[in-house]
């Protein structure tokens, strides 16, 4: 930590950069996203297992590009988050510093956003035995069941929109839920309203969602929307080969096979 | 608000026969948004056309939707009526009720229920039609010919001639094709290369046409009008402004034992070499394959012997640019090759041949020169069959199709084996003779009449040798379907035409559609027989599908005047349904973020991008663009947007949505 | 190692030799062909001119009883019984529904995946690889190989990728030392269904084949299949009146060639049992 | 009591189901009359929350249909599509919108009689799954409300 302390001091002294986006103390224990302007700030900086905010974030928002160039603090969902910026023309390998932390929260340096990508090489998104579990449960209930439960899953939400602004692959200026000509989702929070809203998202994240789950542990109802991005990264594994963010391979979605193999058209 | 007109065509009794044509007016006219409404029995006749203009003008109407036949059929003649009634012809929709419903569906309260729900949502989206524009695209005058054949000779002629550039590209060494090696042609016996020799001269000579022989297309991109073509010119290894074609090397070469194309494999040619003694351009290539030097690293004997120092061993493959406006396809055929015949031996007995090198055989400038010799002894055979329908109209071989020339060409083969062996005995077993053409059948009786060839109606099951001779097993059933056996000394198979090798692939260049065997694809098998199902690319002679020289020539003279009609306009009009990125007020400028990921999406490399600056020229944004020139109006972009900036005319998403809304709620 | 074996009819009757001859050489190779237990008419009598149904609930029944008794492989020496066998294994596996209607004929259960293999790819798979050691005395001869029409057709099914010039037996004989010669009636109709009802075409069609043979200089004419052998053997006067000339050519079946070669007597092979003499020997 | 007669909105391509619905009618081949057509100019134009409106207004089953792979008029528009639809029947799985009532085909220009079996085999399917109400409860959920 110090060694990543000292170099975020360094970029500021310099003028490498004008701002560390890093965790810091929050509120009671928790931690939260602080941005060091000064050097004598950075040691405010801390690591732990508390912090599980994604903070790509804020690479895309217009008040921290104003800041000036940033550096960031990038343990793996962070560094995954990158790549598919970059790849999705939002990041450059002059906009921004990377202060990767890896999984035993040392400092991880990378002289460009390729060489983030083949480290992430060796770390690939694994989703979890379990909720490959659930997952197989909710698939086995019958179809009925099925669409029960996620009603009464997605009952609580109330578009406050937590889990749009905490993913950092939400950067769109205007998101289609707001567009209303046409209406594509109703606003209101009924259940038609949440359903649409969240299986519309879901399918804006599919083949690109990099598996962070900062949307679940945003949701103030605590609402497992993680688990239909998760469902569907192991479909596009499926489907159409082994998945991660890359820079120049294309994306799952935009792109296709010839000969991508289905059941189910005649 | 709006004020949309709706006319109901009874289309004589196609549409009111299962469709209560009145109440589905009356019921549009009820629609929120709808000026007036009308049934009316022909709305495409001149009265009918006429009270949509009327309505147009008296009611000020904004859009109009026409319930009548598929928009398939009448759409254009429709936007028309409107336009010349001062609306934009954009604001004008077609409800299929004739194809989509009274056709499918039988006389019920259903069906006219089917009927109100299209129109209402016809009526939907009309609401949200916007006027547009044909969209211009300036054409690129200068049309590229692929194949330098009789086809690819002929339209490149045409084309030259009505004042356009062309050019011609040829695989091979010299243009001239299959027709430059064909003896006689039917029906008149005429020297085949006594009247097409002059014809690739004119090619040649011509300053319209720029001959690019042994080349070939490596890439094709762009649309109709503006058309960016790769050619990769082989590397001939000579100076071509250096040689002379004095055809010295060639004398030198030591190389001589590689079966010739030209030929076709029954004669021989050197490793430097030209095709054919009036082959066009006359200089000769190397094929590195067979010589020497590029084998085995030493020789370079033509080097030494050429007076002009015309030899390049180091010149390599070239690919050149060009901008097209239009693309002749005019690749040609091929024929099925002897050792694809199991029953006939499998290509091992060197006296069974195909057609073609029976042309070579009975051509004068042969490896025979003209003399009927058989190739394994050289003997003059005494007894020949030849086998119409070798390949073509059999299933079993994957060729169900008739090849259209067999019979008339092996006809011709017989009656010039009669007159070139006097006494000698030919034998045609057929299955149909197919003779339609004009004075086709006259020949085909001549042969039979005149000069005696024996036609047997009936397949051969079997070919084999027995003591030096070809047993020819086959049924002749018409004599109460006896099997015959003839010991002949020489079998000629007309073996069917077949796509050219690399044609799949060639078609995948260009984006035209093929068949189930590999030729090209026609736009429609009746009404757009030159065309392609990609505009601007036209097809000329067999790449099509097997034809005669007469039929190649005129299709090609087809595909010319298309060229020309298309070269006719300086600019081209195209439907505007493409994709816009949205824009809006600052500070946003447009919802577009600039993943680009419509750019990956889009089949035609159509969206690039755009740098939205301020007066100092600062970039503040980057979305992406779409070049109206390249965007075909697929709309996959649209479906991907995920800020929906990215909309198609025609097909916007409010539209689309509004249709949806619209058919369903019925009640 | 066992092998599951289909004799059918002819080789109990009219080819004893070639039953003799296969038991030989696969007895000498230490390979056990085990017969099927209760096996039955493989169909290729009239079954297959009646009704579709028995041509092939009879060929199935032996499958079935081939699987019941554990054979993962099958041996049919009988060209006419390969050729049913393996119809009938293609025609239940392309159609499920006749598949379930015969396997309830049967009362048996029909997996139907049993490998069936004829008299050549049986050699080739068990023997060729070990003609080093198996292979004595070489069958130095000119021979004409003749394949007629049940092992190669019908060829979507056979899948020979040579199926009107096959070679599978011309290399197994010029593994024996023997040279297979190049001639034009290696699959030829030997007349075998007028076999009974009208002798002359037989001599006709088998007549052709034989002259060809002897033609291109034939010392033997080498056949896997009991219906070729009976007609160019045991036909031969009809064959010679044909002919209008006397041909003594020899018609052996590859079994017996091997045994030859493998220095199994021609009693113990059942060669003494032809009509034309087999006037072959190999120097011992 | 009647049969069910279910909605069915079909989502087609211009160049080939859209053509191919024309030849079913020119060779007066019948189907049923429950579903109806909006035309897109290619598969790849149609947008995976039109399906879900559908459903919301009350359709109980959909038909999506275009050109066979390798002939879209548009080279690849088909091929995007079918990546889209692969996914996107997936979430609907996961989250129980019922799959089998969307029926995705490829009908080429030259397939009318393929395109009324297509047409009829839906019907049939949807009469047996019947109105699609669990969805409709959830839309309908929305009337209320505007009803307060």
């Amino acid at each position: 930590m110090n060694e990543l302390i000292k170099k975020a001091a360094s970029l500021l002294e310099s003028g490498a950069v004008k701002v560390v986006i890093g965790y810091g103390k929050g509120s009671t224990d928790r931690t939260q996203a602080i941005f060091i302007t000064k050097v004598e700030d950075c040691n405010q900086l801390i690591f732990d297992s508390r912090c599980i905010q994604n903070l790509a974030v804020y690479l895309t928002k217009a008040e921290i590009k104003r800041m000036g160039k940033p550096a960031i603090m990038a343990p793996l969902p962070v560094l995954r988050s990158i790549v598919q910026l970059a790849a999705e023309n939002q990041l450059s390998d002059e906009s921004l510093v990377v202060l990767g932390v890896s999984p035993e929260s040392n400092l991880v340096e990378f002289e460009s956003l390729a060489a983030i990508e083949s480290y992430l090489q060796e770390h690939k998104i694994e989703i979890d035995e379990k909720y490959r579990k659930i997952i197989e449960e909710i698939k086995s209930k019958p179809v009925s069941e099925r669409f029960q439960y996620w009603v009464k899953e997605l009952e609580p939400c109330f578009k406050c929109y937590a889990c749009r602004a905490a993913c950092p692959l939400c950067y769109c200026t205007r998101c289609t839920v707001e567009s209303n000509q046409p209406q594509w989702i109703p606003v209101a929070s009924h259940q038609l309203g949440n359903l649409e809203w969240h299986v519309m998202r879901a399918m804006h994240l599919a083949g690109r969602c990099t598996d962070c789950e900062a949307c679940y542990h945003a949701c103030p109802m605590g609402i497992p929307l993680h688990l239909l991005n998760k469902s569907l990264l192991q479909d596009v594994e499926e489907n159409f080969g082994s998945y991660g963010p890359s820079l120049n391979k294309a994306n799952s979605l935009s792109s296709f096979n010839p000969d991508d193999k289905e059941s189910f058209i005649r | 608000m709006s004020k949309i007109g709706v006319f109901i065509c009874h289309c004589g009794e196609n549409i009111s026969a299962t469709v209560d044509v009145e109440k589905v007016a009356e019921a549009a006219g009820k629609l929120e948004g709808v000026e007036f409404s009308t049934d009316y029995k022909y709305m495409c006749s001149d009265p009918g056309q006429t009270i949509i203009k009327q309505m147009i003008k008296e009611k000020g109407l904004t859009g109009v939707v026409v319930a009548a036949c598929s928009p398939r059929m009448h759409e254009p003649t429709f936007r028309k009526a409107c336009a010349e009634a001062g609306m934009n012809q954009y604001m004008c929709e077609m409800a299929n009720l004739r194809e989509h419903c009274s056709w499918v569906h039988d006389k019920s309260d259903a069906t006219t229920q089917k009927a109100i729900d299209i129109v209402r949502t016809l009526v939907e989206k009309v609401k949200h039609n916007k006027p547009l524009q044909p969209i211009k695209v300036p054409i690129t005058k200068k049309a590229l010919v692929i194949g330098g054949g009789i086809a690819g000779i002929q339209a490149s002629l045409d084309i030259a001639n009505a004042g356009h550039q062309v050019i011609l590209v040829e695989k091979d060494p010299s243009i001239g094709g299959h027709m430059s090696q064909l003896s006689e042609t039917f029906p008149t016996l005429d020297c085949s290369q006594c009247i097409l020799t002059p014809r690739m001269v004119e090619v040649a000579q011509h300053p319209n046409i720029t001959l690019l022989t042994y080349a070939e297309l490596e890439k094709l991109e762009g649309s109709i009008g503006s058309f960016k073509a790769t050619i990769r010119k082989k590397a001939k290894s000579i100076d071509e402004k250096l040689c002379t074609g004095c055809g010295l090397c060639t004398t030198k070469c030591p190389n001589k034992k590689i079966p010739s194309e030209f030929n076709a494999g029954l004669g021989l040619r050197t490793a430097i070499y030209v095709p054919f003694p009036q082959a066009v351009p006359n200089k000769p290539v190397i094929d590195k394959e067979n010589c020497t030097y590029y084998q085995k690293g030493k020789c370079k004997l033509c080097e030494k012997t050429c007076p002009t120092g015309a030899i390049r061993f180091d010149q390599e493959d070239e690919l050149v640019e060009i901008q097209v406006g239009a693309v002749v396809a005019a690749t040609g055929f091929n024929v099925m090759k002897t050792s694809e015949f199991p029953e006939y031996g499998y290509g091992k007995y060197k006296d069974v041949i195909t057609g073609l090198q029976f042309e070579r055989l009975a051509s004068a400038s042969g490896p025979t020169l003209g003399e009927i010799r058989r190739p394994s002894d050289g003997k003059i055979p005494e007894k020949i069959v030849f086998l119409a329908c070798a390949g073509s109209r059999d299933p079993a071989k994957g060729k169900p199709y008739c090849s259209k020339i067999c019979c008339m060409y092996t006809a011709k083969h017989a009656m010039l084996y009669q007159h070139k062996v006097h006494g000698g005995q030919s034998y045609v077993f057929y299955m149909d003779i197919r003779a339609a053409g004009k004075n086709y059948d006259e020949f085909t009786r001549r042969a039979i009449v005149e000069d005696e060839v024996n036609y047997i109606r009936g397949r051969v099951s079997k070919i084999y040798e027995e003591n030096g001779k070809l047993i020819v097993k086959g049924v002749d059933t018409l004599l109460n379907a006896k099997p015959v056996e003839i010991e002949a000394d020489m079998v000629v198979l007309a073996s069917a035409g077949v796509a050219n090798p690399g044609s799949e692939e060639l078609a995948q260049k260009m984006h035209i559609s093929y068949d189930a065997y590999n030729f090209f694809a026609e736009a429609h098998p009746k009404l757009k027989p030159v065309e392609t199902n990609t505009a601007g690319i036209f097809l000329a002679g067999a790449c099509q599908a097997p034809k005669d020289i007469p039929e190649t020539v005129s299709q090609a003279s087809g595909a010319a005047a298309k060229v020309a009609i298309l070269f006719s306009q300086d600019e081209l009009s195209r439907d505007p349904a493409i994709a816009v990125v949205n824009r809006c007020a600052p500070p946003l400028f447009s919802t577009c973020v600039g993943c680009f990921m419509c750019a990956t999406a889009c089949p035609y490399q159509a969206i690039g991008e755009e740098l939205i600056t301020d007066r100092q020229g600062n970039v503040i944004k980057r979305v992406a663009k779409v070049n109206p020139g390249l965007c075909q109006g697929c709309g996959t972009c649209v479906a991907f947007c995920r800020s929906k900036s990215i909309d198609i005319d025609g097909y916007t998403n409010e539209q689309m949505y509004s249709e949806v809304m619209a058919l369903l709620n019925n009640d | 190692m066992k092998i599951g074996f289909y004799p059918g009819c002819s080789l109990t009757g009219s080819s004893r030799e070639y039953n003799e001859s296969i038991l030989a050489i696969s007895k000498k190779a230490g390979i056990e062909l085990v017969e099927i237990n209760d096996w039955n008419c493989c169909g290729a009598t009239a079954a297959h001119n009646l009704t579709k149904e028995l041509s092939v609930s009879l060929p199935a029944r032996n499958l079935a009883l081939a699987e019941k008794d554990g054979m993962e492989e099958l041996v049919v020496p009988c060209a006419a019984c390969y050729n049913r066998l393996v119809m009938t294994q293609h025609e239940l596996n392309e159609n499920g529904g006749l598949k379930a209607l015969i396997a309830d004929k049967l009362q048996m259960p029909l997996k139907n995946n049993i490998k069936i293999l004829n008299v050549l790819q049986f050699l080739e798979k068990y023997f060729v690889p070990r003609f080093e050691e198996l292979i004595k005395y070489p069958l130095a001869y000119d021979v004409a190989c003749y394949y007629g029409c049940l092992l190669v057709r019908p060829n979507k099914i056979m899948k020979d990728e040579r199926w009107e010039d096959p070679m599978s037996m011309d290399s197994i004989m010029q593994k024996l030392g023997a040279n297979a010669l190049d001639w034009s009636f290696k699959t030829e109709c030997c007349g075998a269904g007028f076999s009974v009802s009208k002798p002359e075409i037989v001599g006709e069609l088998s007549g052709k084949i034989v002259r060809n043979a002897v033609d291109r200089g034939a010392k033997a004419i080498v056949v896997a299949c009991p219906m070729c052998h009976s007609n160019l053997d045991m036909r031969r006067p009809a064959i010679e009146s044909y002919l209008k000339r006397n041909v003594d050519v020899p018609v052996i079946y590859i079994t017996e060639a091997i045994a030859l070669a493998m220095g199994i007597t021609s009693k113990e092979a059942g060669i003494n049992r032809h009509f034309v003499p087999v006037n072959l020997t190999v120097n011992r | 009591m009647t049969e069910f007669e279910p909605k069915i909105v079909a989502f087609v391509c211009n160049w080939c189901t859209y053509a191919g619905a024309d030849l079913t009618g020119t060779s007066r081949i019948k189907y049923a009359q429950n579903v109806k057509i909006i035309r897109f100019p290619c598969t790849g134009r149609i947008d995976f929350m039109l399906l879900l409106k559908a459903f919301s207004e009350g359709a109980d089953g959909i038909i999506v249909s275009g050109c066979h792979p390798n002939d879209c008029h548009y080279t690849s528009g088909n091929f995007h599509a079918r990546r889209r639809w692969i996914t996107f029947r997936g979430l609907l799985d996961l989250m129980g919108i019922d799959v089998r009532r969307i029926q995705y085909s490829w009908v080429s220009a030259a397939e009318g009689a393929k395109w009324a079996d297509v047409v009829n085999s839906t019907v049939t399917t949807i009469r047996e799954l019947g109105p699609y109400t669990d969805y409709a409860k959830v839309a309908n959920y929305l009337e209320k409300e505007a009803n307060v």
